[in-house]
């Protein structure tokens, strides 16, 4: 059970969130072409590696906020979790 | 269009009972199932992914289309990815046309596939029966049935009495919390052997002339023209693939990979609806057979089969999360554990053996990504999400045609990457939207 | 009209257990309960005094959780509540403050005795040692899969903890509490009772 | 041979003042209790416990553990019980599996007369043709399977599951385990101590030398008195993301199996070493066992494995000479493996080792003690993403990097004396407490509602342990001649050979080709031998062969165990015990238990119809907006203005998602200025909160909104029908209720019955007229009894969903979710008029406008030409006699009020067209007509009654 580093709560399990995706800025819809809005609406670069990603505590707090995220390792960045690192010192 | 046994490029030994007594009675032991041979710098078609897909595809561009200078580059061994890690259940009673129509088409080659390949892939047709516990889920059931009927697919919504008789072990009783209210029966629905098909595939193209690599990891798609850097993108074209053994030319490459399919197209710029999430799977020690059909629950996200050794085989829905990481999760069995026992409270003492998990490439229609890119010589068979084995077969044979004659077949029109450019999406998640 | 109005319970079942004195389960949902929002440090945040997280027994008598950012649950009798609330009313140019009554929209529930660490952690992953969660601390969790409030809540001296939960959920954890504290002889009280008396049943 | 029970051993676990009965395979036994299973068999002369997968040569003790694969057996209704570690219990039921037809005479041996043509991976190369006799291929292979019996009956059993966020979990209680909880312990860590045996020790409960067993008897004791939490026969089964751990325990008081989930600062993986057979022809007759096996028979149980031995062994360990001498076992030789000697063969009977043959010369023996080196189970340090590294040095795996967060000691990190070990696992217990102080520093500072801490963090300990020496140990695995490598799965040397010649010569690859290492004790036998011989013909050594992956659990768990207590949470409305009073029929919607009907719906709804109905619509969604910016949300959210909803006004919506896609509807209410109800769907009510919240947190934190759920705050109760104008009159004193004052689409607030704090809308749903009443829930009950009695003269009844859900299908009304699916856009459903493509930015904005361009299909009335024809719902509609889909019903009924049979369906735009004739494809195969109506509504389409 991956440890996510809620800003206000904590680290708390990650079944206590709900897990918003990768985060992607919204193209202005009153200007967007349906090739730029679709691309907002299905593309996605899914990287193996960092990303910037929301989530949604649940559970906790109940704010949506951003964090991220190494989906290769499933490390978070800033704030670093307990544990799980390679190579020594925090 | 399918080549005689008498063009072979090699002719291997066959697999037979009587093949198997005489060596058996000689000491004589079996040959190598697919050749080791040198990479070379230049291929009529480069395959990315030695999975069912990958390999099916290139058999069949060898059998049906006779295009035999073909590699398969894996970055591990044949079968290392989705096609050894799902839990092999075949079965083609899906909610839309299309879809009915194309795992249709597999299920049939699936059913010819021992002969064919000649190799005993066990295919196990044992039904197949997906609950429903809820009035909209088996409003759901009643709609897959009718697609399924009038696209040829034997399916039809059964109630409890008939599914007890089928599965003595569930618990058809009148329970307040999940109740089995009913099914979708789909009688030609089984389980396979899965490593038997990768090596059926692999073995019958090595015979045709197709090489395959293992540990060969592709590092970058060569391109020219295209509108991004390095030549890369819209309007380009495939030049060849950069290898950790090599550069290799070829004015085709398929990227038949699951759980890197965006990875590999990025090399090629081309950017897909597709977000990787892992999907567990679990086997519990084997007991003798008591579970003769596959079973499938939506509400509880878990599907259960008992191979022909006697373990369960049980999946679940993809963890919630996007990742890489193959890591199996505890929550994922305690949940499947709890599901397994509301439908059947009586296996509670079995134990679980191993968990394991593979990578899905989830796509927002729960549809396949299949065909060209924006890149020419750039073809996609990608965004399998959790149902990649039971299309391998099909998907492979169409998608030697689409290199073959260069034109996109009309049993994977719906799956083209443009459709999420017109928004016409392909409507299989219509089922999970109705799902409450 | 005064008999019909008495308040109904969500818990409508209760359920026969041991009596370890080690382990004690109140319904005490007829408790009066506030919601009240506003800005996270703004002037109505300043005056509670009770920042996410931490809770504060008000002069007036009335227990504040900080239950988020910016979000505070007020609990106790009817009138103490009530003048935590009209404090309140002043800020509307600088801050943005609301109070909704919630009385009637969560179950309350009384967890006591020296086993309630080890109850709770039967149905909810979070850590209920004393250094993680001391005295007046308050979070939100999932309790047997319900979303719940929980404030630690000492009764002179005995460990004590208030869960709060949406009214529809409260047979269900309550069932769920009582099953986790039978290895411990629970003892549940009556349902009925408000705030101030569930304290008294403590001790 | 004959195994039997020795006297009295100073180390031995069982109390012979406690005999226990049971049965085996139908026939009385009885042994002691602390005995085993197999040891209670042992010592009452039993050899064969098991027969082999595919040849079912006959099988006996080989290790006499956990992971011992020959003992797995039949207890009572729970199959594959390992009889080396389950403990004997009065009357057990034991029986042997995989025989046929019983343990002592088994047909199916004869499969070992034809083991030439069963090499590995046979199964693939033949019953290909004819393809109609598979399936009866396929029937005659799974009678083969291994494993028990589950009886599908079996009575549910109790269990549970606990959390825990100890700083240490130490797994294994040897010595440095033992030494590394104390440690850590002492130095201020709350520590949980995980043994799989049953009790603490390691191998030091089996050692008759003086000098352990004080050690061990000190260490216990010391244990017993410190802080350590210890579980014995208890597993911690996988290490997963961030140190989550599971633990099984198999012996709590109150549940069969529990599971423990641990979120620990530190894992200490100690789990000692496991010894691993040696691969020569006849390695599997019983009578050839483990030198661990005879040292825990002899000195845990008082069992004489033998009379007359053969000892081979290569380590000092493993010599277990002097444990048989002293058991009064002759010890015919003594084979040294580091000095090049081999065992050869076995000879004997089927049933037992008669002979041993080493170096070319036969020994005359009935038991052949082996002790060939070790097996370092690195499955934990594996999950935690550690690849150990073999040393050719030493002959076994080690860890080579594993996470800052999991620390190896004993006899998983090198060799040593007990003193070493000991030293050893303490410095490692000192460390992860250190490291467990730093992780517990940075948690409880960043927690809201932890204790403040102060200072800085400490330092992240250094690993500054001595290392352990690593022993010489050779690199026997096989002997010049060929055996089993998987005992559970019959796969032998040979097998591997030959699967690596085909090709298969990857680890993983020959794996899943011979299913060697996939039996029931995953590997841990297995894997090393499995490694060896790969490498042996690949031309390669151990390291570059490299091994498989060690998946959880490490040890199996019961799916009991791991679905612990059910928590299924269900809701319910406050008056749930008047309707359980009344005869409901619940339907579960989502968490809801709700009334269904109570008893013959057709009549509620034509009561409803006629006189006055109640229905109990407490799980409509409802959220509680407060703020000045209420109408901004509104516009963003809903499809149509509300930039201009006035005080005592309620008004329709529709949500679409982003992509245009309808998402959820109902009514907004304005209560005051600054104060709206907002409802949804029931099944919708958490996703748009979260929705709402989402668009305010992330899009528009300037505006001022506050959201508040408040569903289950209020029982919602629909009072429909001619009459409820009246009914609710003699409950509403304060509101004027005439047409006038309170008209459709209407709120007010309101005291009912009593209640103050209410407010009620007039609405239609059920298309009649209606008023909505929302009363505190703490007074739900009240009220609904209040209309009951208050309407007794009027005809007033309850109706449940089903009465509902066919009066909104008379009316016309769809429902999100069922009359449309996860591609219905909004202008499918007919209601153009709510979607203001002139308003600026909404949710779906973008899609919907050009939406205009495609060929969307349209929410239509059909009414089948014979009325009393009712198509289920889900059935198509197509073209004529073809198979080709144009659209199908996605709701029916038998309408009560019009007595005929009424749908909602999805058909093709050019269909949409009232008089369109259709065909519907029953699930019956028949083929009916019907007709696309005007409107969605077959019933009072005007909608005079509800407006009235």
């Amino acid at each position: 059970m991956l440890l996510v580093p809620c800003p206000n709560c904590g680290p708390r399990n990650s079944a206590d969130l709900r897990y918003g995706g990768e985060s992607h800025a919204r193209p202005d819809p009153a200007t967007a072409s349906p090739h730029e809005w679709r691309a907002y609406l299905y593309l996605r670069h899914n990287p193996a590696g960092w990303l910037r990603e929301t989530w949604y505590c649940r559970s906790g707090c109940r704010r949506w906020f951003a964090l991220e995220r190494n989906t290769a390792t499933n490390e978070f960045r800033d704030p670093p979790l307990p544990g799980d690192k390679r190579g020594g010192a925090a | 269009m399918a080549r005689s046994l008498g063009q072979l490029r090699h002719r291997p030994p066959r697999y037979s009972a009587a093949a198997l007594a005489w060596r058996g009675l000689r000491g004589h032991t079996w040959p190598r199932v697919w050749r080791d041979p040198e990479l070379k710098t230049s291929y009529d078609a480069v395959v990315v992914g030695g999975g069912v897909h990958g390999l099916a595809t290139a058999y069949y561009l060898a059998r049906n289309h006779d295009i035999t200078d073909v590699a398969v580059l894996d970055k591990a061994y044949l079968g290392s990815g989705g096609s050894g890690r799902n839990t092999a259940i075949i079965r083609a009673n899906y909610l839309t046309p299309a879809g009915v129509a194309f795992y249709g088409r597999s299920l049939q080659l699936y059913n010819s596939m021992a002969v064919d390949l000649n190799i005993n892939v066990m295919f196990s047709e044992r039904g197949h029966l997906t609950l429903a516990h809820t009035d909209g889920a088996l409003r759901t059931m009643r709609w897959r049935a009718e697609v399924n009927k009038l696209g040829g697919v034997d399916s039809s919504v059964i109630g409890p009495g008939e599914i007890k008789k089928i599965v003595p072990s569930l618990d058809t009783s009148d329970r307040p919390r999940y109740p089995i209210l009913g099914a979708l029966y789909h009688p030609p629905g089984g389980i396979v052997r899965h490593d038997a098909v990768v090596w059926g595939y692999a073995r019958a193209a090595d015979h045709l002339g197709v090489e395959m690599h293992q540990r060969t990891e592709v590092l970058d798609v060569l391109c020219s023209g295209g509108e991004g850097p390095g030549g890369k993108g819209a309007g380009g074209r495939v030049t060849g693939v950069r290898t950790n053994r090599g550069d290799i030319s070829t004015p085709v490459v398929i990227n038949c990979t699951a759980g890197w399919a965006s990875l590999v197209s990025a090399m090629a710029g081309v950017r897909l609806p597709i977000v990787t999430h892992p999907l567990q799977a679990a086997v519990t020690e084997p007991v003798k057979m008591f579970l003769p059909a596959v079973v499938v629950s939506g509400s509880l996200h878990v599907y259960v089969s008992q191979t022909s050794r006697g373990e369960l085989v049980f999946g679940a829905s993809v963890d919630p999360v996007a990742t890489y990481s193959v890591r199996g999760s505890s929550e994922f069995t305690e949940e499947l554990a709890g599901h397994v026992l509301q439908l059947m409270p009586g296996i509670s003492q079995m134990r679980l053996l191993r968990q394991w998990a593979g990578l899905c490439d989830m796509t927002p229609d729960y549809s396949p990504v299949m065909g060209f890119t924006p890149v020419e010589g750039f073809l996609v068979d990608v965004g399998w999400g959790t149902y990649g084995f039971k299309a391998g077969p099909v998907s492979g044979e169409q998608m030697a045609e689409v290199v073959a004659t260069g034109r996109t077949p009309e049993l994977i029109e719906p799956f083209a990457l443009s459709r999420f450019n017109t928004g016409n999406l392909v409507g299989e998640k219509g089922a999970a939207a109705v799902g409450h | 009209m005064a008999d019909a109005l008495r308040f109904e319970s969500p818990v409508t079942r209760s359920h026969p257990a041991g009596e370890s004195g080690g382990l004690t389960l109140t319904d005490s949902s007829a408790t009066v309960k506030w919601l009240v929002r506003a800005f996270d440090e703004g002037p109505a945040a300043a005056c509670l005094q009770t920042p996410f997280g931490s809770s504060r027994q008000d002069p007036s008598g009335a227990l504040v959780l900080g239950s988020r950012p910016g979000e505070w649950i007020l609990l106790g009798a009817q009138d103490a509540v009530a003048r935590v609330v009209e404090s309140l009313q002043g800020f509307g140019s600088g801050d943005f403050v609301t109070a909704v009554e919630w009385t009637h929209g969560r179950a309350m529930f009384r967890v006591s005795g020296r086993h309630a660490p080890r109850a709770l952690e039967k149905v909810c992953s979070l850590d209920w040692s004393d250094p993680m969660t001391p005295d007046g601390a308050v979070t939100s969790a999932s309790v047997a899969k319900v979303i719940c409030d929980i404030a630690r809540d000492d009764c002179r001296g005995t460990l004590s903890y208030l869960v709060l939960c949406d009214r529809s959920f409260g047979q269900y954890v309550f069932d769920a509490l009582i099953d986790a504290g039978r290895e411990f002889g629970l003892t549940v009280v009556p349902a009925g009772l408000s705030f101030s008396d569930t304290q008294d049943t403590v001790g | 041979m004959a195994m039997s029970r020795l006297g009295q051993r100073p180390t031995e676990v069982i109390k012979r003042s406690v005999t226990l009965h049971f049965r085996w395979n139908g026939r009385s036994f009885s042994g002691f209790e602390g005995d085993t299973v197999a040891s209670a068999l042992a010592a009452s002369g039993q050899q064969v416990f098991s027969r082999s997968l595919k040849y079912h040569r006959p099988r006996g003790i080989l290790t006499a553990d956990y992971w011992d694969p020959n003992l797995m057996v039949q207890v009572g209704d729970d199959p594959n019980v390992r009889a080396g570690h389950r403990l004997l219990e009065e009357g057990m039921d034991v029986r042997a599996q995989n025989v046929w037809p019983s343990l002592r005479f088994d047909l199916k041996a004869a499969n070992s007369l034809v083991g030439r043509f069963l090499s590995a991976g046979f199964y693939y190369k033949t019953f290909m043709r004819p393809r109609w006799l598979w399936p009866s291929y396929e029937r005659v292979l799974s009678a083969f399977g291994p494993g028990g019996r589950v009886d599908i009956d079996s009575p549910d059993r109790y269990h549970d599951k606990r959390y825990t966020h100890p700083d240490v979990v130490v797994a294994g209680a040897g010595p440095a385990g033992i030494e590394a909880a104390l440690a850590a312990s002492k130095a201020g860590a709350r520590v949980l101590l995980v043994e799989h045996e049953h009790s603490v020790g390691g191998h030091l409960r089996y050692s008759t030398r003086a000098a352990e067993q004080v050690a061990l008897g000190k260490l216990r004791g010391t244990l017993e008195a410190s802080d350590v939490e210890v579980l014995t026969d208890s597993t911690v089964t996988g290490r997963y993301e961030d140190n989550w751990l599971g633990i099984v325990q198999r012996n709590h008081p109150i549940a069969v199996e529990r599971l423990i989930k641990a979120r620990a600062k530190m894992l200490v993986v100690a789990p000692g070493l496991i010894e691993r057979p040696y691969v020569f022809e006849g390695n599997d007759r019983p009578g050839v066992i483990t030198s661990a096996a005879a040292r825990r028979l002899i000195n845990l149980w008082g069992v004489k494995p033998g009379e007359r031995a053969v000892v081979f062994s290569a380590n000092d360990e493993g010599d277990a000479a002097a444990d048989l001498r002293d058991a009064g076992v002759d010890v015919a030789a003594v084979i040294d493996g580091r000095k090049g000697h081999r065992i050869n063969s076995t000879r004997g009977s089927r049933r037992a080792v008669e002979g041993v043959v080493a170096d070319g010369v036969r020994i005359d023996a009935d038991l052949l003690v082996v002790a060939a080196g070790w097996t370092a189970p690195t499955s934990l340090l594996n999950m935690a993403g550690d690849r150990p590294a073999y040393d050719r040095y030493a002959a076994r795996f080690f860890p080579s990097n594993p996470p800052d967060s999991v620390l190896a000691t004993g006899g998983l990190s090198g060799d040593g004396t007990l003193d070493e070990l000991r030293t050893h696992g303490a410095a490692t217990g000192r460390l992860a407490a250190a490291r467990a102080l730093s992780v517990a520093h940075r948690i409880q500072a960043r927690t809201a509602r932890a204790r403040a801490v102060g200072g800085p963090e400490p330092d992240w300990a250094a690993d500054d342990r001595l290392p352990l020496r690593r022993d010489f140990h050779p690199e026997l695995f096989r002997s010049d001649t060929h055996g089993m490598i998987d005992f559970s799965e019959d796969v032998g040397s040979k097998d591997l050979l030959a699967a690596a010649r085909e090709g298969y010569d990857s680890v993983e690859l020959a794996k899943r080709y011979t299913t060697a290492t996939m039996g029931s004790s995953q590997g841990k036998l297995e894997t090393v031998n499995t490694v060896a011989v790969l490498a042996e013909a690949r031309g390669e050594n151990i390291g570059e062969v490299g091994t498989t992956v060690w998946r959880p659990p490490y040890a199996p768990v019961s799916l009991g165990a791991l679905a612990g207590r059910v928590f299924e949470p269900v809701r319910v409305s406050p008056i749930q015990p008047w309707h359980e009073a009344n005869g409901v029929r619940t339907i579960l919607a989502g968490q809801w238990v709700r009334p269904d009907h109570y008893g013959d719906p057709a009549a509620e709804v034509r009561n409803a119809r006629s006189n006055v109905g109640i229905i109990d619509v407490t799980p409509l969604g409802k959220l509680d907006l407060r703020g000045p910016d209420i109408p901004k949300l509104l516009n963003l959210l809903y499809t149509n203005k509300w930039s201009n909803l006035a005080v005592g006004k309620v008004r329709y919506g529709m949500m679409c998602g982003e992509d245009g896609v309808v998402l959820d509807d109902g009514v907004t209410g304005r209560l005051g200025e600054d104060h709206y109800m907002m409802t949804t769907t029931s099944s919708g009510a958490g996703v748009v909160w979260e929705w709402v919240e989402n668009w305010l947190q992330t899009e528009r934190p300037d505006w001022r909104v506050h959201v508040t759920p408040v569903t289950s705050a209020y029982a919602s109760i629909n009072v429909a029908g001619p009459k409820s104008r009246r009914l609710v009159g003699r409950v509403v004193r304060d509101v004027d209720l005439s047409p006038e004052g309170f008209a459709y689409m209407e709120v007010r607030s309101a005291t009912v019955a009593g209640v103050a704090g209410c407010f009620m809308w007039r609405i239609g749903f059920t298309g009649d007229l209606s008023y909505e009443l929302h009363v505190p829930a703490g007074h739900g009950m009240h009220v609904w009894e209040a209309l009951i009695e208050a309407g007794a003269d009027l005809g007033v009844g309850p109706f449940g969903m089903e009465g509902q859900r066919i009066m909104r299908l008379e009316k016309g009304h769809f429902i999100v979710g069922q009359d449309t699916d996860g591609l219905t856009m909004a202008p499918s459903t007919g209601l153009s008029r709510l979607i203001r493509l002139d308003k600026e930015n909404f949710v779906g904005r973008p899609e919907l406008g050009w939406s205009g361009s495609r060929r969307l299909p349209m929410i239509v009335a059909i009414q089948p030409d014979h009325p009393q024809t009712v198509p289920d719902e889900g059935c198509q509609i197509v073209r004529g006699d073809t198979n080709e889909i144009l659209g199908r019903i996605t709701s029916s009924r038998m309408s009560p009020t019009l007595r005929r049979s009424i749908c909602l369906g999805q058909v093709e735009p050019e269909l949409a067209i009232g008089g369109s004739r259709v065909t519907v494809l029953l699930a019956s195969g028949d083929r009916i007509g019907a007709t696309v109506m005007g409107h969605h509504a077959h019933f009072d389409p005007a909608g005079e009654r509800l407006r009235g």
